[in-house]
């Protein structure tokens, strides 16, 4: 069974680790200062206790007053999955630390983000448009995208 | 003496017979040799994530079929099982039997296609895929008496399926599921040891472990490389911890490995078919939740261990009758990212075969 | 004697009409407007996939494609001259039958050569 | 074949090809807002023909008819209704479809299974202009007539018929192998009513 580690609980330990990070924690989310999402990423990634290998989604939302990126990751050796929340408030030149460097599972995922949402990920190699043709005005899956 | 050779670009482009539908590839050869490769997606961006917001959940079933059109039953069981989480609606017990019995049908029926494909890639041309085509039709006569659709089925509903199964369903899924390992062990036998597929497929486009952990990659494209990872067994849902069934893996996560793998989760899916019609239990198949029902704000993810990999559906939800936010975690884009990395050094024969055996469908990476 | 010679002409004339009708029939046919000629700049442009081509085409690509046009002469020879000789087997009797067995030996000689130098193989 | 090391993620070198075909979408989408008519009369359509003529007319429109090679051409779930029509169980070859040609050169039907994006509308343009003359479009499934059910998407191009002149249309989402046949013997119908000889194919 895929446990769900409570956000609260892993934001102890990484308030320890990188104080001052945490913006919000409770039992269901855990939201994290973008400027320390890479750092928070490896620490997560590497440290024995947690070891999250395995990232399996990334989904970016707009809430309209702010964009937020939830990365979901999985550790595959201990059966256990978090949820990790970025929330960037600029609305007209968002932009976020690419986690590429970390899980490269990560590459066509956030070009999609940047695709449909408008979100640039700092370091990414290769950040293009990957479903959309080069000259498309806009990123559909914004509230306020204006069709016609 | 070596003569300076200059390499060359090609596009497999979107129209090409073995690129599974409309998937490019810009690939930079040096004679035969693959020296670089960009994969162009897109050309199937039909934006259901954009659609789909303007829509009730119920409504959104159909979107959901025509996602990975190859596995529309699964795609239904992972969207359907997103919002049940996500508007805490429970599913009768016999719902989640006859759920699990369409599901495991799908998996056969998209395994097939994607054995298929893979050998007429390999240059066995039409032969496999035909008498492969030829189990599948049985598969979705056995759909069509269930829901009148042959493949997009739009059959189960948030809280159970939209109606019961009738009585000769049983009778002709009794008869299949003793005919079907009969004929897996056909192609098997006919194909295991036939030396070509081994001299085309063994040792082919080698995906290593570390590798697939770390592009997150997916169902056979991971389990080929030796990982033991499957949702059915790490983190089951609706009854599937009710079955016993082995999870398969390869050895060295070639191409062989995700044929192998391919193969025994049909021998697999035919075993938890059985068990499942044995433990059918009676009872009504739909619990009372209204057409245009309110899921309560919140969000939530519900995945699924579809064909083709970990399909998940990321749900977030304002009070309204419509979601707010609605993402699909393809398995098929993602087990595609490691692809240049498996296809870089090999010729076009061999890179073509790398990219039939990672079995994609262009409905689900484009969505 | 000489009319074993005037079969062979006449299958040279046989051949020729053949041959030039399949390659005027179109012609032909495009003037009564039974078969439509209709050129356009995209038609007659390169089919990549349904895209355009990309970089210059004209490049020194590797020389080993030579190498399977070679054999394939090679052993496309052979196979025009066994049709006549499998044709006229009868006659020609067991001679008939080491002459060809000399002459496959020839190719295999060279075949096994390539073989060994492993022009096959690409490097 | 020694496994290649982990290659770097890829940076593209292509992204004056992609503005360039970026420029080919736009400038299609602003051209092709209206639907292109049908090239042919339509079926109920009475024609004076030539007695003699007429009989020749019926042994080309025969020989066209009978043996309509389509091109792969399959974008989406339509595909594979497709493929399922030319597989064993619901035979295409019984009509002469023999086989399906990977080159438009050698295809003389494009039957359009799929959903047609903007992304891909210059190259099914760009492939429909290189198929050789006589050449037939059947748009097969509910997309390929009006964009189905993602005809309010911003990417999908509403029906083929904006791109390519369309002579059958054939309902459905993805429409039965039956319906997809049903809609070839309306197309050989379509091509025995043409009068090759007077107007030209």
């Amino acid at each position: 069974m895929t446990v769900t580690l409570s956000g609260r609980e892993v934001a102890s330990k990484l308030e320890k680790q990188f104080p001052g990070s945490i913006i919000e924690s409770s039992e269901k989310n855990l939201v994290v200062r973008s400027e320390s999402l890479l750092e928070i990423a490896s620490f997560l990634k590497t440290t024995p206790g947690l070891d999250f290998d395995y990232l399996t989604c990334i989904t970016a939302v707009d809430y309209l007053d702010y964009f937020e990126v939830v990365y979901h990751l999985t550790s595959l050796t201990h059966n256990h999955s978090l949820f990790v929340k970025a929330r960037c408030y600029e609305r007209d030149n968002p932009t976020l630390p690419s986690v590429v460097s970390l899980w490269r599972g990560a590459d066509f995922q956030e070009r999609e983000i940047y695709d449909l949402m408008g979100i640039k990920f700092g370091g990414h190699p290769n950040l293009k448009r990957i479903f959309l043709w080069e000259g498309f005005k806009g990123y559909p899956l914004r509230k306020d995208y204006l069709q016609w | 003496m070596v003569i300076k050779t200059e390499p060359f670009v090609i596009n497999v482009g979107p129209q090409h017979p073995s690129t599974h539908g409309v998937f490019r590839m810009r690939m930079t050869l040096d004679g035969e040799v693959v020296v670089d490769m960009e994969p162009v997606f897109g050309y199937l961006h039909r934006g259901i994530e954009k659609l789909a917001e303007e829509r009730t959940y119920t409504q959104n079933i159909p979107f959901t079929d025509r996602l990975d059109y190859l596995s529309s039953m699964a795609n239904n069981l992972a969207y359907v099982m997103a919002v049940e989480k996500l508007a805490g609606i429970s599913v009768p017990e016999r719902a989640e039997y006859l759920r699990v019995i369409m599901a495991e049908l799908q998996r056969i029926a998209s395994h097939l296609i994607a054995v298929g494909a893979f050998l007429n890639d390999c240059g066995a041309f039409m032969t496999p895929i035909l008498y492969m085509i030829r189990e599948r039709e049985k598969i979705l006569d056995l759909f069509e008496m269930v829901c009148g659709q042959r493949l997009t089925y739009n059959y189960m509903r948030v809280g159970g399926l939209s109606h019961d199964i009738s009585e000769e369903f049983l009778s002709a899924l009794g008869k299949f599921v003793k005919e079907m390992p009969g004929f897996i062990d056909e192609y098997d036998q006919l194909l295991a040891e036939n030396e070509i597929l081994l001299a085309r497929s063994k040792g082919v486009g080698i995906l290593p472990k570390e590798l697939a952990i770390n592009i997150s990659a997916s169902g056979p494209v991971l389990r080929g490389s030796r990982v033991k990872w499957d949702i059915r067994k790490a983190d089951p849902y609706s009854v599937y911890d009710h079955f016993d069934f082995e999870i398969p893996t390869g050895s060295i996560g070639d191409c062989y490995d995700r044929y192998r793998v391919r193969i025994e989760e049909m021998r697999q899916s035919v075993r938890i078919i059985k068990q499942a019609m044995e433990q059918l239990p009676g009872g009504e198949v739909r619990s009372q939740v209204l057409q245009r029902f309110h899921s309560p704000v919140g969000e939530a993810y519900g995945h699924i261990e579809a064909p083709k990999g970990e399909l998940g559906f990321y749900l977030v939800s304002d009070g309204s009758i419509a979601p707010y936010r609605f993402h699909i975690r393809a398995p098929s884009l993602i087990n595609l990212t490691a692809l240049r990395d498996m296809i870089i050094g090999w010729k076009l024969a061999d890179a073509i075969i790398i990219f039939g055996s990672i079995d994609i469908c262009m409905g689900e990476v484009d969505r | 004697m000489l009319e074993e010679y005037g079969y062979i002409g006449l299958f040279l004339i046989v051949a020729i009409l053949f041959a030039a009708a399949t390659l005027l029939l179109p012609v032909i046919l495009s003037f009564i407007r039974i078969v439509p000629y209709k050129p356009n700049p995209i038609k007659s442009s390169t089919y990549e996939c349904g895209l355009e081509t990309i970089g210059k085409t004209w490049v020194q690509f590797n020389f080993r494609y030579y190498f399977y046009a070679l054999l394939f002469v090679v052993l496309d020879i052979l196979v025009v001259f066994l049709y006549p000789w499998a044709v006229g087997l009868r006659q020609l009797g067991g001679l008939g039958f080491v002459t060809i067995l000399i002459f496959i030996a020839i190719i295999i000689v060279g075949y096994v050569y390539a073989w060994r130098e492993k022009v096959l193989e690409w490097k | 074949m020694e496994v290649k090391k982990q290659a770097l993620p890829y940076v593209s070198s292509f992204t004056e090809i992609d503005r360039a075909e970026g420029k080919a979408i736009e400038e299609l989408k602003v051209r092709s807002q209206e639907p292109i008519p049908d090239p042919d009369r339509w079926l109920d359509e009475e024609l004076h023909r030539h007695v003699l003529l007429a009989r020749l007319d019926d042994i080309i429109n025969w020989a066209r008819r009978m043996s309509l090679f389509p091109v792969t051409f399959a974008p989406a779930c339509c595909a594979f209704e497709m493929i399922a029509t030319a597989a064993s169980r619901f035979d295409i070859s019984r009509f002469g479809m023999e086989i399906f040609r990977g080159s438009p050169r050698q295809a003389d039907l494009m039957i359009t299974a799929g959903t047609l994006t903007w992304k891909l509308a210059p190259w099914v343009r760009r492939i429909y202009d290189q198929m050789a003359e006589p050449k037939w479009v059947i748009a097969m499934g509910a997309c390929a007539i009006s964009g189905g059910t993602f005809t309010s998407s911003y990417s999908v191009v509403p029906g083929y018929n904006r791109i390519i002149p369309v002579d059958v249309y054939v309902p459905g989402c993805p429409p039965r192998p039956e319906a997809l046949l049903y809609g070839i013997r309306m197309l050989h119908s379509k091509i025995a009513k043409r009068s090759v000889l007077q107007e030209g194919s």
